[in-house]
């Protein structure tokens, strides 16, 4: 069946109110089951050793010791896992991030895998392993990698987007460039040109549950995952192929999942686990510690990017150039890429030009990270925005709004945009009494701009109705901030019954068809949109069964709040059918009631938010404090208000973190020095005021009831926003986040030397 | 129809800014594409989008393209 | 095989007992060998409170805890937080307040309000932060955990003064 | 790995003595237990000292206060009288960790884990502590400045416990304080850390003790700074001059925590601060 994903403009009952969610109750008893919460009869310990180098060859890996230690059950290296990808490179790269095929590519990465009776007894067993290495050049800084005499990582990659076309393999995976107008006459035509240059360290989604999982193989190539993930089903296909099992036979469960933010779309322990299961022949289960968290999956690119404005002195730009580098990790990705993508998104220039550099260093492979690339972009160019605005002697909100895009501007990366909501939010922070609350002494004031574009994707949803009129939605999104709830809402307003009589539960991959990661906010977008087709067509069986019963043609039945009506002529004294009537009856009318959907979600709405940040900088320590903060955001629709709030204040403060102490530290030696809590710095509850929000509502004319993702936007403006805060707080420009105390003090120093 | 190509695509392909294809839909369009350019025929199978009257469409390949509107070739997006 | 101690205790009420190799934390006895997996682990290195506990009423990281030391104490966890089948305050309003999402923090957060609240039942906002800072959330800001138990606090006051 | 539980500290001493392996002393168990987990300690035997009697308590007397090795953070924080008399110990202590590290952490802890940040150790030796030692033979006691020798490394010998640490009664018109620097609120180790004790006649400070922490190998006791304020009721000039001996007095490196740039500056910063409170509580206005 078609069905129209077009907006209308209607009046809901349950949709945008707000009402517990269903996983509440498990959650705050304990009773919910996370990736390590699930066990199985003779399960194993799995665990893995992992290289002490940032870049060696393994010369030999002798297991022979580790073998022979009792309750060892399997061993694997990369021989156990043959490479079965063919000619996708992509896949290829994944298998060998999970295990390390002959050199170890950043210090973490696997090179082998025990599964023993007991954690004890594995963790024995790693250290019975002996590893030979020849430790070779490293290099993990991302300028530094572009050098010519950087140490190569990989000889197959030849740099992609250069003509002519390198005779030399190269660090440089791929150049993007992206833009409209002419740069050149743009720069011409500027009366006032700002310049600079910037930096942002990696940093880590920081999800507070490791990843873990609970696999079990049989010989027979039957095979069972439970595991914390953002898209079981996604991973069961990239799992299959790695290990060459069939994918109806792969039955995935996704547990609860203890965050993700990206870092959970990815592989890394789920293969070796199969792959050990498979050696052994008994379930294996298998829990990242925190340290090997941080040194082997997960983070997002460091980056240096240059930014030059030129505009009008009446505020008009007329040009803007960046110029992106993004390290990836060991394995070439198209961060940069993204990071072009986004860097302008938010304003109308006419001469637009973004050059992206794709790099590679010796750290773990880059994964997406809550709006994958555009904070660091983010950064750069609304520090750049403030920067123009004191040289125009322009309010910094002016000069955006004299720039802001609108339905109609080219975007940067090419088509013309739709209705959205950059302008809207610009204004409602002007328009906010936090813009003119008094500032104390060495506090400031800034604000930005942040721009994602939200994905849709694979989706397929059953909806079932119980014989006493109670509804089971089964979704294969997996519900990461809150979707079981408005999901639940969603059919509940179309069927036109309680929130309460609706259960929404995340279905196995045996259950339901394909469905794309939870990724790119697209869950209640997509799910949503596939929620409400199914229950359009739930509503026709019951309008059928209702015809039935009834003895009318079905052309004269209608759905009103929950129940059949007879609209026809001459049907004026039948008495009105409720949704609980019609499915008591289901069994001598036809059978079961339900309504399916599978579809490709596209056509999600991009998601704007301005943020306002006031911080408080001691200028004898460097240090910055968050006094107040408010995240201002267009969420199209916001189907439960509660948790639209939510992902906006957990954006934010994931944002505030980077800018402030989040990052990774490595050694001379190329190994990571802060893999934990306490040095890997994200924010704690005494760090931050509450975070004030203000939702927006621009429909997206792509989704019946007008929603955009929310997910990931509100992480892109932080950084900025912070680091425009401390210029104006203590009148440096801080370039390099995050702004950690000893980096401002420096510039605080440098300040008063100038 | 006419397709405009981000510059990340024209390199080394000796493409033009904006093309002229004879195509209905999204996954005619890329076959026009593969035909015109061996070298794009691995980029299209995996990392691109189209952007129809600005709405990004990654996945439905099926989805038709009105006379007169406004098409992209862009890049893959993911998030996180 | 590691060589196994048996520990006698009391959790959330009831005597319990476990065998457990003498190097093996307290969090991992309670989750594996007692089954209360509503203990989490973030971490095992007390960073991040995910493992919160109470102690003969202490509250502490049960992963830096060995799980032979708890031989005759007494031990509460998020599992036994309600009582007779109805949730505690902090539970209610946790999730009225919508201070949870993915909610693997949500046990620790809970336990260690709870002892907030038990020593200080009218803490404030400043009060409130630095009780709960030992206690990481990466997906709500803090916001609404905040508010959750600042709106407990007042509850179980007014509770306390009818 | 064994456990054991001493009924006495000299019944633990014994222990430690006799073990062959790797044997380590047990009481908040909140480093021991993170090097366990990591796999930098692989013990053969721990000895859990909490069972052993008043080894939990607080006694205080005319003479001062006897703390148990096992007494926590949080007791300490409890403790009104001690709160009282040595507000910047207690407010030190406090720092180390969360709450739920507070349920745990002991001074002697923090103290033999020989860490160079370590939040208690200046405010102890700023306070005059001393570390009751017990060994399997004899019982000494030595100023707390004396135990930790370098980074990891104390010079308690094989077989010695610290069974208590003694503060002396505080004098009246003193007052000490301790400041860190972390770049959290809380959840942190000290990039630079300073205790200063000190004690008024006549609103002069008579007498001044000046500890940093975090600057050197070791916390280090600077002599200087309490000569630039010894003499002064606090004015600018004796507070500049209490930062630059401060500063001079740093000795230390860069890592992941902070550089050495920073840490000089910041232990200037920390000492006027820091100063500023002690006075205050001992009744000097400013």
């Amino acid at each position: 069946m078609a069905h129209d994903n077009s907006y209308v403009d209607k009046k809901f009952n349950v949709v945008g109110t707000r009402f517990n969610r269903p996983d509440g109750i498990d959650k705050v008893t304990g009773k919910a089951r996370y990736g390590a919460d699930a066990s199985a009869p003779g399960q194993l310990v799995g665990k893995v050793l992992r290289s002490p180098h940032a870049h060696a060859q393994i010369l030999k890996i002798n297991t022979s010791k580790a073998e022979k230690l009792q309750g060892v059950k399997s061993i694997i290296t990369f021989e156990d896992l043959p490479d079965l990808t063919g000619a996708d490179q992509g896949m290829a790269d994944i298998l060998e991030n999970c295990m390390a095929r002959g050199r170890a590519l950043y210090d973490g990465h696997a090179v082998a895998a025990v599964a023993a009776v007991d954690e004890q007894t594995a963790a024995k067993a790693l250290k019975l392993i002996d590893v030979k290495y020849k430790k070779l050049p490293h290099v993990t800084d991302v300028d530094e990698a572009m050098l010519p005499t950087a140490p190569i990582i990989h000889d197959r990659i030849f740099t992609r987007g250069v003509e002519p076309k390198p005779t030399k393999p190269s660090n440089i995976s791929s150049r993007t460039e992206m833009g409209n107008g002419d740069i050149e006459a743009g720069f011409a035509e500027a009366d006032i040109i700002v310049e600079h240059s910037f930096k942002t360290e990696q940093t880590h989604q920081g999800y507070i549950e490791p990843h873990a999982c609970l696999a079990s193989v049989n010989p027979d190539g039957t095979a069972e995952l439970w595991v914390t993930t953002q898209g079981h089903f996604v991973f069961r296909n990239v799992c299959a192929g790695l290990l060459g099992l069939d994918i109806a036979k792969l039955k995935v469960t996704s547990s609860e999942i203890g965050g993700g933010f990206g870092g959970k779309t990815h592989v890394w322990v789920e293969p070796v686990a199969l792959a050990l299961s498979r050696k052994a022949n008994r379930p294996v289960k298998m829990v990242m510690s925190r340290d090997e968290v941080f040194r082997a999956t997960g983070p997002t690119s460091s980056t240096s990017i240059d930014v030059k404005l030129g505009a009008k002195k009446n505020g008009r730009i007329t040009a803007a150039i960046a110029e992106l580098r993004y390290q990836g990790g060991a394995f070439p990705g198209n961060w940069a890429m993204l990071g072009c993508m986004t860097a302008f998104a938010c304003y109308d220039i006419k001469n637009n030009k973004s050059i992206g550099w794709d790099v590679l260093v010796n750290r773990p492979k880059v994964t997406a990270y809550r709006a994958p690339s555009a904070p660091m972009a983010a950064f750069a160019v609304e520090s750049a925005m403030d920067i123009l605005a004191k040289e125009l002697g322009m309010k910094a909100i002016d000069v955006r709004l004299k720039n802001v895009a609108r339905e109609g501007t080219l975007a940067p990366y090419g088509p013309t945009y739709g209705p959205i909501g950059i302008e809207d939010t610009l204004k409602a922070v002007k328009a906010h009494p936090h813009m003119r609350a008094k500032l104390k002494p060495n506090q400031g004031r800034g604000v930005a701009c942040g721009f994602w574009f939200n994905i849709g994707g694979q989706t397929s949803t059953d909806l079932n109705i119980g014989v006493d009129g109670t509804v089971n939605l089964a979704v294969g999104t997996v519900d990461v901030g809150g979707s079981r709830s408005s999901l639940a809402m969603i059919a509940a307003e179309e069927l036109g019954i309680d929130y309460e009589d609706v259960k929404a539960n995340i279905a196995d991959t045996t259950s339901l068809g394909h469905n794309d990661m939870t990724e790119g906010s697209r869950g209640t977008f997509s799910s949503g949109m596939a929620t409400i087709y199914a229950a359009r067509e739930a509503i026709e069986v019951l309008k059928q069964r209702a015809a039935q019963t009834w003895g009318i043609p079905v052309e004269d039945v209608a759905w009103e709040a929950g129940h059949a009506v007879a609209t026809g002529k001459g049907h004026g004294n039948l008495p009105k059918l409720s949704l609980r009537e019609i499915a008591a009856k289901s069994g001598r009318t036809g059978g079961p009631i339900a309504g399916h959907n599978e579809v490709t979600a596209d056509g999600a709405g991009m998601g704007f938010a301005s943020h306002i940040c006031d911080v408080e900088v001691d200028p004898e320590t460097g240090r910055s404090t968050i006094v107040r903060y408010t995240v201002v955001q267009d969420a199209g629709k916001a189907i439960n208000p509660d948790y639209v709030e939510g992902q906006f204040q957990g954006g934010a403060t994931q944002g505030i973190g980077w800018a402030l102490n989040e990052e990774y530290i490595y050694g001379d030696d190329g190994r990571l020095q802060n893999p934990g809590f306490l040095d890997y710095r994200i924010p704690v509850c005494s760090d931050l005021p509450f975070i004030d929000t203000k939702i927006l509502e621009i429909p997206n004319p792509n989704h019946p009831y007008g929603v955009r993702g929310v997910g990931e936007t509100s992480i892109v403006p932080p950084l900025a926003a912070v680091a425009n805060a401390i210029a104006n707080a203590t009148g440096v420009r801080m370039g390099h986040a995050p702004m950690s105390p000893p980096r401002v003090l420096a510039a605080l120093d440098a300040l008063d030397a100038g | 129809m006419r397709v405009s190509l981000s510059s990340s695509f024209r390199v080394g392909n000796d493409a033009e800014a904006t093309l002229e294809v004879q195509a209905e839909t999204i996954a005619q369009l890329m076959a026009c594409l593969a035909d015109r350019f061996p070298n794009l025929r691995e980029v299209l199978s995996s990392d691109v989008a189209v952007s129809i009257d600005g709405q990004i469409y990654r996945d439905d390949w099926t989805q038709t393209i009105p006379s007169g509107a406004e098409v992209y070739l862009i890049p893959r997006i993911e998030g996180g | 095989m590691s060589k196994s101690t048996l520990v006698s205790t009391t959790v959330n009420g009831d005597a319990v007992e476990f065998a457990c190799p003498a190097d093996e934390s307290l969090m991992t006895a309670l989750r594996d060998r007692v089954g209360l997996t509503g203990v989490k682990e973030g971490c095992g290195t007390g960073d991040c409170g995910a493992c919160s506990i109470s102690l003969d009423g202490r509250l502490v990281c049960s992963c830096i805890v060995l799980g032979v030391e708890a031989e005759g104490r007494s031990i509460e966890t998020v599992e036994g937080l309600s009582q007779n089948g109805v949730l505690h305050p902090l539970q209610q309003n946790f999730i009225d307040h919508a201070a949870l999402q993915c909610g693997i923090c949500t046990p620790g957060f809970l336990v260690a309000a709870k002892a907030l609240l038990d020593r200080n039942p009218n803490p404030d906002e400043s009060e409130i932060r630095y009780a709960l800072a030992g206690n990481l959330c990466r997906c709500t800001g803090y916001d609404k955990i905040v508010r959750a138990v600042q709106a407990t606090a007042k509850d179980m006051r007014k509770k306390g003064r009818s | 790995m064994r456990y054991e539980t001493p009924a006495s500290a000299k019944e633990a001493a014994g222990l430690l003595k006799k073990e062959k392996g790797a044997a380590f002393l047990l009481a908040g168990g909140t480093d021991l237990l993170v090097k366990l987990k990591m796999g930098i300690v692989e013990p053969d035997l721990v000895v859990d000292i909490k069972r052993i009697p008043k080894i939990s308590d607080i006694q205080s007397s005319a003479k001062g206060f006897t703390i148990g090795a096992a007494v926590s953070g949080a007791e300490l924080g409890e403790h009104a009288g001690l709160k009282k008399a040595w507000p910047g110990v207690v407010e030190a202590a406090n720092l180390i960790g969360s709450d739920q590290i507070q349920g745990r952490a002991t001074l002697p802890g923090n103290l033999c884990n020989a860490s160079p940040a370590a939040d208690s150790v200046p405010a102890l030796i700023a306070a005059g502590a001393k570390a009751v030692v017990v060994g399997p033979l004899k019982k000494r006691t030595v100023p707390v400045e004396k135990v930790m020798i370098g980074p990891g490394k104390t010079s308690l010998a094989k077989g010695e416990l610290i069974e208590a640490i003694t503060l002396p009664k505080a004098e009246p018109r003193s007052g000490d304080a301790y400041l860190r620097f972390t770049p959290r609120t809380e959840m942190d180790i000290a990039v630079v850390g300073i205790a200063i004790s000190l004690k008024l006649e006549r609103g002069v400070i008579k007498k001044a003790r000046v500890v940093l922490g975090a600057v050197a190998p070791t916390a280090i006791v600077v002599a200087a700074a309490a000569r630039a304020i010894v003499g002064s009721k606090l004015d600018d000039k004796a507070l500049d001059k209490l930062a630059a001996a401060c500063s001079a007095a740093c000795n230390p490196i860069d890592d992941k925590r902070g550089t050495i740039e920073y840490r000089v500056r910041v232990a200037g910063v920390l000492a006027k601060r820091a100063a500023k409170i002690a006075f205050q509580r001992a009744g000097g206005s400013l």
